[in-house]
C-alpha cells in the first residue's frame, strides 16, 4: 500500500465512507457489547457517515461533469487491478441516500432483540459494501463489492426473516449470484481483449472502455454485463426474487433491499453497461424499453392481487423501476435526470412505506391485508403518514415520485413519444394497487378481535418526521437534488446522439 | 550424492532424520504431548531449511528439483503437517493413538509430498507418490477402536493399490517407449513417430488412471467420500490438501518440463475436468454430512485446477499454485474446525450437529463460515482471488467453454457451502455441547483464516512470488 | 400591493388546512372551526381587494422555481386576469358559505379537525386550477382536488362503502388526468413551455389534426373531473361523503374544473372545429343522459347529483358553441343555486331524522320551517330554468348560442338542449313535490335546525335568483357585464334578433310551464313506489356501471390475476424451482453411485479405464 | 534381443490384464491383492524388456526399487487382513459397506 500516500493528494473521504462504517461493524462484533451499546453505536456511526455525506453533498453539488473527488492506489498489479474510487453527481446522490436509509434503518431496528450485536455489524457491513458499489471505478474492485454486499442481506434476510426466510435467502443469494458471475466472465473477456490490443492490460474503467469490440463481441460482453444488472434492478423476467426477499427480510432489511440494493443494478447500468458497449446499448435501448413497460404493468397488475401488504410494496418497487428503466432507454438528458431523482425519491418513499408496515406489523401482528383494517381511528398519526406515503407513492403532484415521474415522461416523450403515452395508464395501475392497500389497511371497521393498538411512538416519529419531510421537499423544490446530475448526466448521454 | 545433493535435499532430510527417531522414541517413551510437540518442532525446522537453505544445484542424481518451485512446496507441506500436528495434540490423546508411530507417519507423508512436488524422473515421481501413500493407507485408520476407519483404510488401501498397479505399469510402457525416465525426453517420446508411440500413448494413459486416483477425478473419485468420512479429521485433512496438492504440483512440473509435448493429453483432460465438475459439484448438493461434502467439494476444487492446467501457459500454472496455496488454507481450516469440535465419543458430522453452531462457538463458526465461502469463491477471500486467477487464465488460454462450466460448477457449489452457513447460523434449537477447543487448535485456525483473508485483500506479493517459481 | 401578495389568496387556506390537521385536535373545537371558515373568508377578501388586477391582460405573480427542466424551470406562478377573477370570487364566496354551514352539519361529529383540514385543502387546491400560470400548476391543483374530494367522500370511513366509493371517485378521475398529463406532454414537446399564455399564443402555429388530437385529450381530461360521459359514474356514488362536501365539491367547485380548463386553452381549443363538435356533442348527450337519470333517482342527494351532471353538460355545450361567457355565467349561477340546493336538502335530510329517500319522505311543507321550503323552491325555479331567474338566462344564453351556430349538428344539440330543458324542469318539480307536497310519510320525528344552518342558504338562493344581472342580455335591457369583463377571451360574439331571442325564452318558459305541469300532475299526490323496468334502468345510470365493470374492471383483475398467479408463480417461479430440483434429484441419483461397496469403487476406476482406452484408440487413428 | 520387444510387450500386456481381471472378478480381499501383485510383476516384465531393447540398466534398478515397494506395500497389506478378520470375521470386499452415499 506504499503508493497509496503519494498518489492521494487531499483526505481520502472515499475511503473512509466506506472504512467507517465497516469499523463500527468490527467494533459491534469483536467487544462482548450489550444491546443498547450496539445501537446507539450503529447510530452514530450512521449519523457520522451521513454527516460526511451531507459534506460532500453541499461542497460538491453543482453539477460539474467528472470526478468531483477520486482516490487510486496500486492493489494487484500483476493484472492492472488498481484500488480506484471515483464521485461524480450521479453516486453523490446515491451516497447520500445510501448514508440516510442507512440511519432511517438503524432507528427501525431499535426494536429489534434477537441477536443485536450482529444486526447492526451487518446493517453496517452491508452499507460499506454499498458505498463501495457507488463509489468503486476499477471493475474488480466493484465486483467485488457488488458480491460483499449480498452475504450481509442474505444474513440479514436468513436469520431475522419471516417464515419461509432461509429459501427466500438462498433464492436471492443465487438469483444474483448467477448474474454477477456472467458478469465475471464478460469481465476478464473484455479485459484480454483490452490487454491484447492495447498491450498495457488494466481493468480501470476509462481504459476498458476505449478497447475497440466487434458488434458481436459487444453484444455478449453487454448481454453478460445486463444479465446481471437486469436481475439486481428486477427487469420482468428475473424479477420472482424480490418479492419473496422483500416480504421476508426484516423491516430494516426490507428498506434497505428495496431503498439501495435495487439501484445498484441501474447505477451498474449507468455506470458499467452503457459506457462500456456505446453500440450495443443504442441498439438494444428499444428491447430495454419493451421489457421496462413490460415490468411496470405486469408489476403493477401482480401488486393488485396479492395479499400480502409487504409483496404489494415489492411489486409496486419493480412498477416504479420499470419507469426508471424507461427513462434510461429514453436516451434524453431530462429522462435521465428524472429517472436518478426517481431512484433516490423511491428508495425514500418506498423505504418510508416498509417502515410504517413494519410498525404496523408490530401493532397488529399480521401482514394480511384481508386481517387489517379501519387502522385511521385507532392510531390516526401512522394512518396519515401510511396515506401521505402511499400518495407519494402514487404520484401524487406536489409529493417526490411525481417530480421524477414527470421528468421522466416529459423527457421520454421528447425522444420517444409512443412509450411516454404507454407508460401513461401505469399511474392509473399504481393508484389502483395502491388506494387498495391503503383500503384494505386504514379504512372499514376494524376486525373484531383485534386490541387497542398504540400510535406512534417518539422513536417512530423520529424516523418517520424526516422522511415525510424529504418527501414533500424533494416534490416542491426539487432544484437542490437535480443540481448535481446535470452535468454527469450531459457526459455520459454525450456518446450517443 | 554430493555435499551439495545434500543440502539440497535438506528439508526432507530433516523431515526423514526427525520422524526416525521420533518413531524409535516412540518406542519406549508412551507420553504423547513431547512426542508430537518434538515432531511440530522437526517439521518447523524443515519448513525453515527449505526457506533459508541456498538453492543449490537444480538437479538430484536425475530424480528430484531442488528449485524455488519445489523448495516453495516443501516449506508448504512442511507447515501443514506442523499444523496437522498441532491439531491432533488434544485429539490423538484422547483417543490413546499410538504418539510415536503417529507423528512418524505424518512427517514420512509430509516428506514424501515435498520430493514429489519437486519429481523431475518418473522413478522419482513413483517413489515419493508410493512414499507417502503408503503412510496414509496406516494414519487412514490409524483409530483402533473406530469401524469406519478400518473400512475407509480398507477402501483406500485396495484401490490404491489398483491404482500403483496402473501407475506403475504405465511407467514401464512410456520407459519402453522412450527409453528413459527423466521427464522432459520421456514427454517427447509421444512426438516421434517411431512404431513405439503407441505404447507411449498407453503408459500415459495408464499413469493418468492413476494420478486420477490420487487427485480423485471423477471415474476414480468414488473412494475419496467414504475415506474422508472414515479417516481421522486431521489425516483428512492431511489427505484433502497435502495428497492431492503434491500430486497437482507433480503435474505442473511433469507439464512445465515439455510445454508442447502433451497436446495428445488435452482432449482427455478436457473430458476428465469436465466430468469432476459437472459430477462432483451435483453429488454435493444433496449431502447431509459435512465431511462428505468437503470431500466432494475436493473432487470440484480438482476439475477447477485441471482447467487452469490445460492450456499450459505459465499463467495456468500460476494460477494452478495459488489457488492450489489457497485451497489448501481453507481445506485445513475446515478440518481444522471439525477436529477442535470433536470430542471423546466422535466428530460432528451431520448438519443437524451443526445447527446453531453460529452462536454457541462464535469463533469457530466464523472460521467455518469463512473457510467454506472461500472454497465457494467469495470476494474478500482467497477463494475469490484464485477462481479470478483460474477463469483468467482458462479464457486467455482459449478455453472459454470450460471456463463456463466452472462458472456453473462454482454456482451450484454456492448452494452447498451456503446451505451449511444457514445451518450454522440457524435458529438455535438445542443440540449436543461440542468440545470447547484447546488454544492451540484456535491457534491453527487463526493461521488459516488469516491465510484466507490475506490472500483475498492483498494477494500481489504471492501472486508475484509464484510467477517466478514457474519452470 | 405588489403581486407575490396575490399568493396569500391560495395560500391561507392552505396555511390554515396545515395547521387545522396538524394541531386540529388538540385546539378546542371553536379555535378550529374559526381558523377555517376565517382562512377562507380572507381570500375571498383578498379576492375583491385585488379585483382591479384582473384587468385587461391581468397580473403574473411568480413564486420561485418549482421544477427545472433541461436549461428551462417551471416556477410557481400565478395568472390573475378577468377569467380567474369572477372564478376565484366564486370559488371562495361559495367555500365561505358552505363552511359555515359545515360548522353546524358537522355538529355532533367528533372528527372535526381532519375534515375543516381537508375542506381548506381543497379549496387551496381548486384556487391552484383557477389561478394556474402554467398547466404544471394546473396539474398540481388538478390532482390535489382529487385527493381532497377521495378522502372527503370517504370521510365516514368506518363503513367501507363510503371508502369504495372515494376509491372509485379517485381511479376514474385519474383516468381522466393522464389523458390530461398526455396533452401537457405534447404541449410541452410542441412549445417547449407549460405556461398558459404561451401555449395560446402558440396554438395558431400546431396542424390541424395535432390540434384536434389535443382537444379531444383535454376534453378527456376534463370529462373526468366533471363527471362528464364517459368518466361520469362516480358522481353519483360520491354523495356518499358529507352534505357539505357534496355541495362544494361535487356541485360548484370541483365538477366545474374541467369546464374552467376547457375555458383557460379555449384559443387553442377554438382553431379545431372537430374538437368544438366533440366538445359540444359530450356535453348535450352528458346532459340528457344526465337529466333521464335525475328522473328515476330515489335519494334526493343523487337527484341533485345527476342534475349537476346535467347542467355541467350544458356548460360544455357552451364551450363547444363557442360562447366562454355563455359557459361561466351558467357556471357562475348555477354555483350559487345548486349549492343553495344541496344545503338545503342536507337540512331536509337532517329534518327527516337522517332518511335520504325521497318517496319516504314529503309533508315538509306543513312540518318543517317555511323558510326552508321558500329557499329549496327559489334553488328549484333556478334549476328549472324559470323566467327572470338566474338559471334562466344563462341557459337561454347557451341555447342561444348553440342555435346561432346555424349547422345542422348543432341544431340537433339545440333540439337536445330543449329536451333536456323540458325534463329538467320535471325532475325539479318532482322533487320539489315529492319532498314538500302531501302527507308525511317517513316515521322520522323532525328537530329544529342549528341557525348555522339556515342563514348561510339565504344569500346563495338570491344570488341564484338575481345571477341574471351578471349577464343580462340586451333584450331585457342588460349589459351584458360578464362577457365585456371577459373581453377577448369570451370566445365567438353571439349576433341574433331581437325576435329569434324572443322566441327562444318563449319557447323555454312553455318548456318550463310544461314540465312543471306534469310534475304536479304525476307527482302532485303520492301515488306510491312503482317499480318498472324502466326506471331500474335509469335508477342505476343506465346500467352504466355494470358496463364499466365488465369492459374494465373485470378485465383488469383477471389480468392481475394471469400476471401475479400465471406468469409469476406458474411459469417463472415453476421454472427456477424445477430446475433446482431437477439438479438436485441427479445430484441424488449420482449420489448413489458411492454404494460403499468396493467392487463399484473398482468398476468406477473400470469406466475410466475405458474412457482412456477410448481416447487412446482416437489418438491412434489421428 | 532375442525374442521381438513387441512380443515382450504383447506379453507384459496380458499379463496385466489377467491381474486386473482377477482383481474385478474375485470378492476375497486376499485374491484383490494377488491380483494387484500379478499387476506389479506386469510392469516388472515391461520394464527388464524395455531395459534390454534400449540397452540401459536404470530399467532394471527401477525393477528393484518396485520389488523393494511392492513388499512393503504387501506388509501393509497383509496387517489390514489379519485385522479386518480379526474385527469383522470376514474377508469379503463388498460387506464393508458401513460408508456410503
Amino acid at each position: 500500500m506504499t503508493t497509496m500516500a503519494t498518489s492521494l493528494p487531499q483526505f481520502p473521504w472515499l475511503s473512509l465512507l466506506i472504512g467507517l462504517p465497516l469499523a463500527g461493524a468490527l467494533l459491534c462484533l469483536l467487544q462482548r457489547r450489550s444491546a443498547i451499546e450496539c445501537r446507539w453505536l450503529a447510530l452514530v456511526t450512521t449519523l457520522t457517515t451521513l454527516m460526511i455525506a451531507l459534506w460532500l453533498f453541499v461542497t460538491h453539488g453543482d453539477g460539474q461533469a467528472g470526478w468531483l473527488l477520486r482516490e487510486d492506489a496500486a492493489w494487484i498489479p500483476r493484472f492492472g487491478i488498481r484500488y480506484t474510487l471515483g464521485l461524480d453527481g450521479i453516486s453523490l446522490l446515491l451516497v447520500l441516500l445510501t448514508a440516510f436509509l442507512h440511519t432511517v434503518a438503524v432507528l427501525i431496528a431499535w426494536p429489534e432483540q434477537r441477536r443485536v450485536p450482529l444486526f447492526m455489524a451487518l446493517l453496517l457491513i452491508l452499507e460499506s459494501g454499498l458505498m463501495g458499489v457507488f463509489l468503486a471505478v476499477d471493475l474488480v474492485l466493484f465486483y467485488l463489492f457488488w458480491e460483499a454486499m449480498l452475504l450481509p442481506m442474505v444474513f440479514l434476510i436468513g436469520i431475522w426473516g419471516e417464515e419461509g426466510r432461509r429459501r427466500a435467502a438462498v433464492r436471492f443469494f443465487l438469483y444474483t449470484l448467477a448474474g454477477s458471475l456472467a458478469m465475471l466472465i464478460a469481465m476478464i473477456a473484455l479485459y484480454l481483449l483490452h490487454a491484447a490490443q492495447s498491450g498495457a492490460p488494466s481493468f480501470a474503467l476509462a481504459d476498458l472502455a476505449q478497447t475497440r469490440l466487434t458488434l458481436t463481441q459487444e453484444y455478449l460482453l453487454f448481454g453478460g454485463f445486463m444479465l446481471a444488472f437486469a436481475i439486481k434492478a428486477p427487469l420482468v423476467p428475473f424479477h420472482t426474487w424480490q418479492p419473496d426477499a422483500l416480504s421476508e427480510s426484516p423491516a430494516a432489511g426490507s428498506v434497505d433491499l428495496t431503498g439501495l440494493l435495487l439501484k445498484t443494478g441501474l447505477y451498474g447500468m449507468i455506470r458499467f453497461a452503457f459506457p462500456l458497449f456505446p453500440n450495443a446499448t443504442r441498439n438494444c435501448l428499444p428491447f430495454l424499453a419493451a421489457l421496462a413497460l413490460l415490468g411496470l404493468f405486469h408489476a403493477a397488475w401482480s401488486a393488485y392481487r396479492q395479499e400480502d401488504v409487504k409483496r404489494i410494496l415489492a411489486y409496486s418497487s419493480i412498477s416504479h423501476l420499470g419507469l426508471v428503466v424507461l427513462g434510461l432507454a429514453a436516451w434524453n438528458a431530462t429522462a435521465w435526470q428524472g429517472s436518478i431523482l426517481l431512484m433516490v425519491t423511491h428508495g425514500i418513499v418506498t423505504g418510508a412505506l416498509f417502515a410504517v408496515v413494519a410498525m404496523l406489523r408490530a401493532r397488529t401482528g399480521t401482514r394480511d391485508l384481508a386481517e387489517l383494517g379501519g387502522l385511521w381511528g385507532a392510531a390516526p398519526a401512522l394512518s396519515a403518514f401510511f396515506l401521505l406515503f402511499a400518495l407519494a407513492s402514487l404520484g401524487l403532484p406536489g409529493l417526490a415520485n411525481f417530480t421524477g415521474e414527470i421528468l421522466v415522461l416529459l423527457g421520454t416523450f421528447h425522444t420517444q413519444p409512443l412509450w411516454a403515452l404507454l407508460a401513461l395508464p401505469g399511474l392509473v395501475f399504481a393508484a389502483a394497487y395502491l388506494l387498495r392497500l391503503v383500503q384494505g389497511a386504514l379504512w372499514g371497521p376494524a376486525p373484531a378481535n383485534r386490541g387497542a393498538i398504540a400510535d406512534l411512538t417518539v422513536r417512530e416519529w423520529l424516523v418517520l418526521v424526516p422522511l415525510a419531510l424529504l418527501t414533500v421537499w424533494i416534490g416542491l423544490y426539487p432544484a437542490p437534488f437535480l443540481a448535481p446530475l446535470a452535468g454527469p448526466v450531459q457526459a455520459a448521454l454525450g456518446g450517443l446522439p | 550424492m554430493t555435499w551439495l545433493d545434500v543440502l539440497a535435499l535438506a528439508p526432507v532430510l530433516v523431515l526423514v532424520i526427525g520422524a526416525t527417531t521420533l518413531l524409535m522414541a516412540g518406542a519406549w517413551y508412551h507420553e504423547t504431548r513431547p512426542l508430537i510437540a518434538g515432531g511440530i518442532a522437526v517439521a518447523l525446522v524443515a519448513a525453515v531449511t527449505a526457506g533459508v537453505a541456498p538453492p543449490s544445484p537444480m538437479e538430484i542424481a536425475g530424480l528430484f528439483s531442488s528449485a524455488p518451485f519445489a523448495r516453495y512446496f516443501a516449506i508448504l507441506w512442511s507447515l501443514v503437517a506442523a499444523l496437522i500436528l498441532m491439531l491432533s495434540l488434544r485429539y490423538a490423546s484422547e483417543r490413546e493413538f499410538a504418539a510415536g508411530e503417529y507423528v512418524a507417519l505424518v512427517l514420512f507423508s509430509a516428506a514424501g509430498m515435498a520430493l514429489l512436488s519437486g519429481a523431475t524422473s518418473l522413478v522419482g515421481l513413483f517413489l515419493s507418490l508410493e512414499s507417502f501413500t503408503l503412510a496414509l493407507y496406516i494414519l487412514v485408520s490409524f483409530h483402533r477402536n473406530n469401524n469406519q476407519g478400518a473400512e475407509a483404510g480398507l477402501k483406500y488401501l485396495v484401490l490404491g493399490a489398483v491404482a500403483t498397479g496402473f501407475m506403475a505399469f504405465g511407467i514401464a510402457l512410456i520407459y519402453a517407449a522412450s527409453g528413459t525416465f527423466h521427464l522432459p525426453e520421456a514427454l517427447n517420446g509421444l512426438q516421434v513417430g517411431g512404431h513405439l508411440r503407441p505404447w507411449g500413448l498407453l503408459g500415459w494413459g495408464l499413469a493418468l488412471v492413476a494420478i486420477g486416483f490420487k487427485i480423485s477425478l471423477v471415474p476414480f473419485h468414488l473412494w475419496t467420500p467414504d475415506v474422508y468420512q472414515g479417516a481421522p479429521a486431521p489425516v483428512t485433512a492431511l489427505l484433502a490438501t497435502g495428497s492431492k496438492g503434491a500430486v497437482g504440483a507433480a503435474l505442473v512440473m511433469v507439464l512445465a518440463s515439455a510445454p508442447g509435448a502433451w497436446q495428445e493429453l488435452v482432449p482427455l483432460l478436457w473430458v476428465l475436468a469436465l466430468l469432476t465438475m459437472l459430477v462432483g459439484s451435483l453429488c454435493a448438493l444433496p449431502q447431509e454430512n459435512l465431511k462428505r461434502l468437503l470431500a466432494y467439494s475436493s473432487v470440484v476444487h480438482m476439475g477447477y485446477l485441471l482447467t487452469a492446467l490445460l492450456p499450459g501457459s505459465p499463467e495456468g500454472y500460476s494460477a494452478v499454485v495459488f489457488y492450489l496455496t489457497v485451497y489448501t488454507a481453507a481445506s485445513l481450516g475446515a478440518f481444522a474446525v471439525i477436529t477442535s469440535l470433536s470430542n471423546a465419543h466422535g466428530e460432528p458430522q451431520k448438519l443437524a450437529a451443526w445447527h446453531g453452531l453460529g452462536y454457541r462457538y462464535p469463533v469457530r463458526g466464523a472460521v467455518l463460515a469463512t473457510c467454506l465461502l472461500s472454497l465457494a469463491g467469495m470476494p474478500l477471500t482467497g477463494g475469490f482471488i484464485g477462481k479470478f486467477v483460474l477463469f483468467h487464465a482458462a479464457i486467455k488460454g482459449g478455453f472459454t467453454g470450460l471456463a463456463v462450466v466452472a462458472i456453473l460448477a462454482s454456482l451450484v457449489s454456492f448452494a452447498y457451502y451456503l446451505r451449511v452457513v444457514m445451518v450454522l447460523y440457524s435458529s438455535d434449537e438445542p443440540a449436543p455441547a461440542l468440545h470447547p477447543g484447546t488454544s492451540l487448535e484456535h491457534a491453527v485456525l487463526l493461521v488459516c483464516v488469516s491465510a484466507i483473508l490475506l490472500l483475498g485483500l492483498y494477494p500481489a506479493p504471492l501472486l508475484d512470488l509464484i510467477a517466478t517459481l514457474i519452470p | 400591493m405588489n403581486q407575490t401578495l396575490l399568493f396569500l389568496i391560495p395560500l391561507l387556506p392552505l396555511a390554515c388546512a396545515v395547521l387545522n390537521m396538524l394541531f386540529g385536535m388538540r385546539l378546542p373545537r371553536l379555535v378550529a372551526e374559526t381558523l377555517a371558515v376565517s382562512g377562507v373568508a380572507a381570500s375571498f377578501l383578498l379576492t375583491l381587494l385585488f379585483w382591479g388586477y384582473a384587468d385587461g391582460a391581468g397580473t403574473h405573480a411568480l413564486l420561485g422555481t418549482w421544477l427545472p427542466v433541461g436549461d428551462i424551470t417551471i416556477p410557481f406562478a400565478l395568472h390573475f386576469d378577468a377569467l380567474a377573477a369572477p372564478m376565484t370570487l366564486m370559488v371562495t364566496g361559495v367555500a365561505t358559505l358552505i363552511h359555515l354551514y359545515a360548522v353546524g352539519y358537522m355538529h355532533d361529529e367528533e372528527d372535526y379537525a381532519r375534515f375543516f383540514g381537508l375542506l381548506n385543502l381543497f379549496v387551496f387546491a381548486m384556487l391552484a386550477i383557477v389561478l394556474a400560470d402554467n398547466l404544471l400548476v394546473l396539474f398540481l391543483g388538478w390532482e390535489g382536488v382529487g385527493l381532497c374530494s377521495y378522502a372527503l367522500i370517504g370521510f365516514w370511513y368506518q363503513k367501507s362503502e363510503n371508502a369504495r366509493a372515494g376509491t372509485k371517485a379517485f381511479l376514474v378521475t385519474r383516468v381522466g388526468d393522464i389523458f390530461l398529463a398526455a396533452a401537457l406532454l405534447w404541449l410541452f414537446a410542441l412549445t417547449g413551455t407549460l405556461e398558459i399564455a404561451a401555449i395560446n399564443a402558440r396554438a395558431a402555429s400546431f396542424a390541424p389534426e395535432v390540434l384536434t388530437a389535443l382537444t379531444v385529450l383535454l376534453l378527456l381530461g376534463a370529462c373526468g373531473k366533471s363527471a362528464q360521459l364517459p368518466l361520469m359514474t362516480w358522481l353519483a356514488d360520491a354523495m356518499a361523503g358529507p352534505t357539505p362536501v357534496s355541495a362544494l365539491i361535487h356541485a360548484a367547485t370541483m365538477v366545474t374544473a374541467g369546464v374552467y380548463l376547457l375555458c383557460r386553452l379555449f384559443p387553442l381549443v377554438s382553431l379545431s372545429p372537430d374538437g368544438m363538435a366533440a366538445i359540444a356533442v359530450v356535453g348535450a348527450l352528458t346532459a340528457l343522459y344526465a337529466a333521464t337519470c335525475a328522473l328515476a333517482q330515489r335519494e334526493i342527494k343523487r337527484v341533485l347529483a345527476y342534475s349537476t351532471m346535467s347542467q355541467v353538460g350544458y356548460m360544455f355545450l357552451a364551450v363547444g358553441a363557442g360562447s366562454v361567457a355563455g359557459a361561466m355565467f351558467h357556471l357562475l349561477t348555477h354555483a350559487f343555486f345548486k349549492a343553495a340546493l344541496f344545503m338545503a336538502a342536507g337540512c331536509i335530510i337532517h329534518l327527516a331524522g337522517g332518511e335520504n329517500d325521497i318517496l319516504r319522505m314529503g309533508g315538509l311543507f306543513k312540518r318543517g320551517p317555511r323558510e326552508l321550503f321558500w329557499v329549496f323552491l327559489a334553488g328549484a325555479l333556478c334549476l328549472a330554468g324559470a323566467p327572470l331567474t338566474g338559471g334562466f338566462f344563462s341557459k337561454d344564453g347557451i341555447l342561444l348560442a348553440v342555435y346561432t351556430q346555424g349547422t345542422p349538428l348543432f341544431l340537433a344539440l339545440w333540439g337536445i338542449g330543449l329536451l333536456t330543458a323540458l325534463l329538467t324542469a320535471v325532475y325539479t318539480f318532482r322533487l320539489v313535490y315529492l319532498v314538500f307536497a302531501g302527507e308525511p310519510r317517513g316515521h322520522g320525528h323532525p328537530h329544529d335546525l342549528p341557525l348555522l344552518m339556515r342563514r348561510p342558504l339565504w344569500p346563495l338562493a338570491l344570488l341564484g335568483l338575481c345571477g341574471g344581472l351578471l349577464n343580462l342580455p340586451p333584450l331585457v335591457g342588460g349589459h351584458e357585464w360578464l362577457t365585456h369583463r371577459l373581453g377577448t377571451l369570451a370566445g365567438r360574439e353571439i349576433l341574433a334578433g331581437h325576435s329569434i331571442e324572443w322566441a327562444l325564452a318563449g319557447l323555454a318558459t312553455g318548456l318550463v310551464i310544461l314540465g312543471w305541469g306534469f310534475a304536479r300532475w304525476r307527482y302532485g299526490q303520492f301515488r306510491g313506489e312503482q317499480e318498472n323496468r324502466a326506471s331500474r334502468f335509469l335508477l342505476l345510470g343506465w346500467r352504466a356501471d355494470a358496463l364499466v365493470d365488465l369492459l374494465f374492471v373485470r378485465p383488469f383483475t383477471a389480468m392481475a390475476g394471469l400476471c401475479a398467479i400465471g406468469c409469476d408463480r406458474a411459469l417463472v417461479d415453476a421454472t427456477l424451482d424445477g430446475l433446482a430440483r431437477q439438479t438436485t434429484a441427479c445430484g441424488e441419483r449420482l449420489r448413489g453411485l458411492t454404494t460403499g461397496r468396493v467392487s463399484t469403487y473398482l468398476a468406477g476406476f473400470v469406466w475410466g479405464f475405458l474412457i482412456i482406452l477410448g481416447w487412446f484408440l482416437l489418438a491412434l487413428v489421428k | 534381443m532375442i525374442v521381438p520387444f513387441a512380443h515382450v510387450l504383447i506379453f507384459a500386456a496380458i499379463l496385466f490384464t489377467m491381474g486386473l481381471g482377477c482383481v474385478l472378478a474375485r470378492r476375497n480381499l486376499i485374491m484383490i491383492l494377488i491380483g494387484v501383485e500379478i499387476m506389479l510383476n506386469a510392469a516388472a516384465v515391461a520394464l527388464v524388456g524395455g531395459s534390454a531393447y534400449w540397452r540401459q540398466v536404470d530399467g532394471q534398478v527401477f525393477v528393484v526399487f518396485l520389488m523393494a515397494m511392492t513388499s512393503a506395500e504387501v506388509a501393509i497389506s497383509l496387517a489390514m487382513v489379519v485385522y479386518l478378520r480379526r474385527r469383522r470375521g470376514t474377508l469379503e470386499a463388498d460387506r464393508f459397506d458401513g460408508l456410503r452415499g
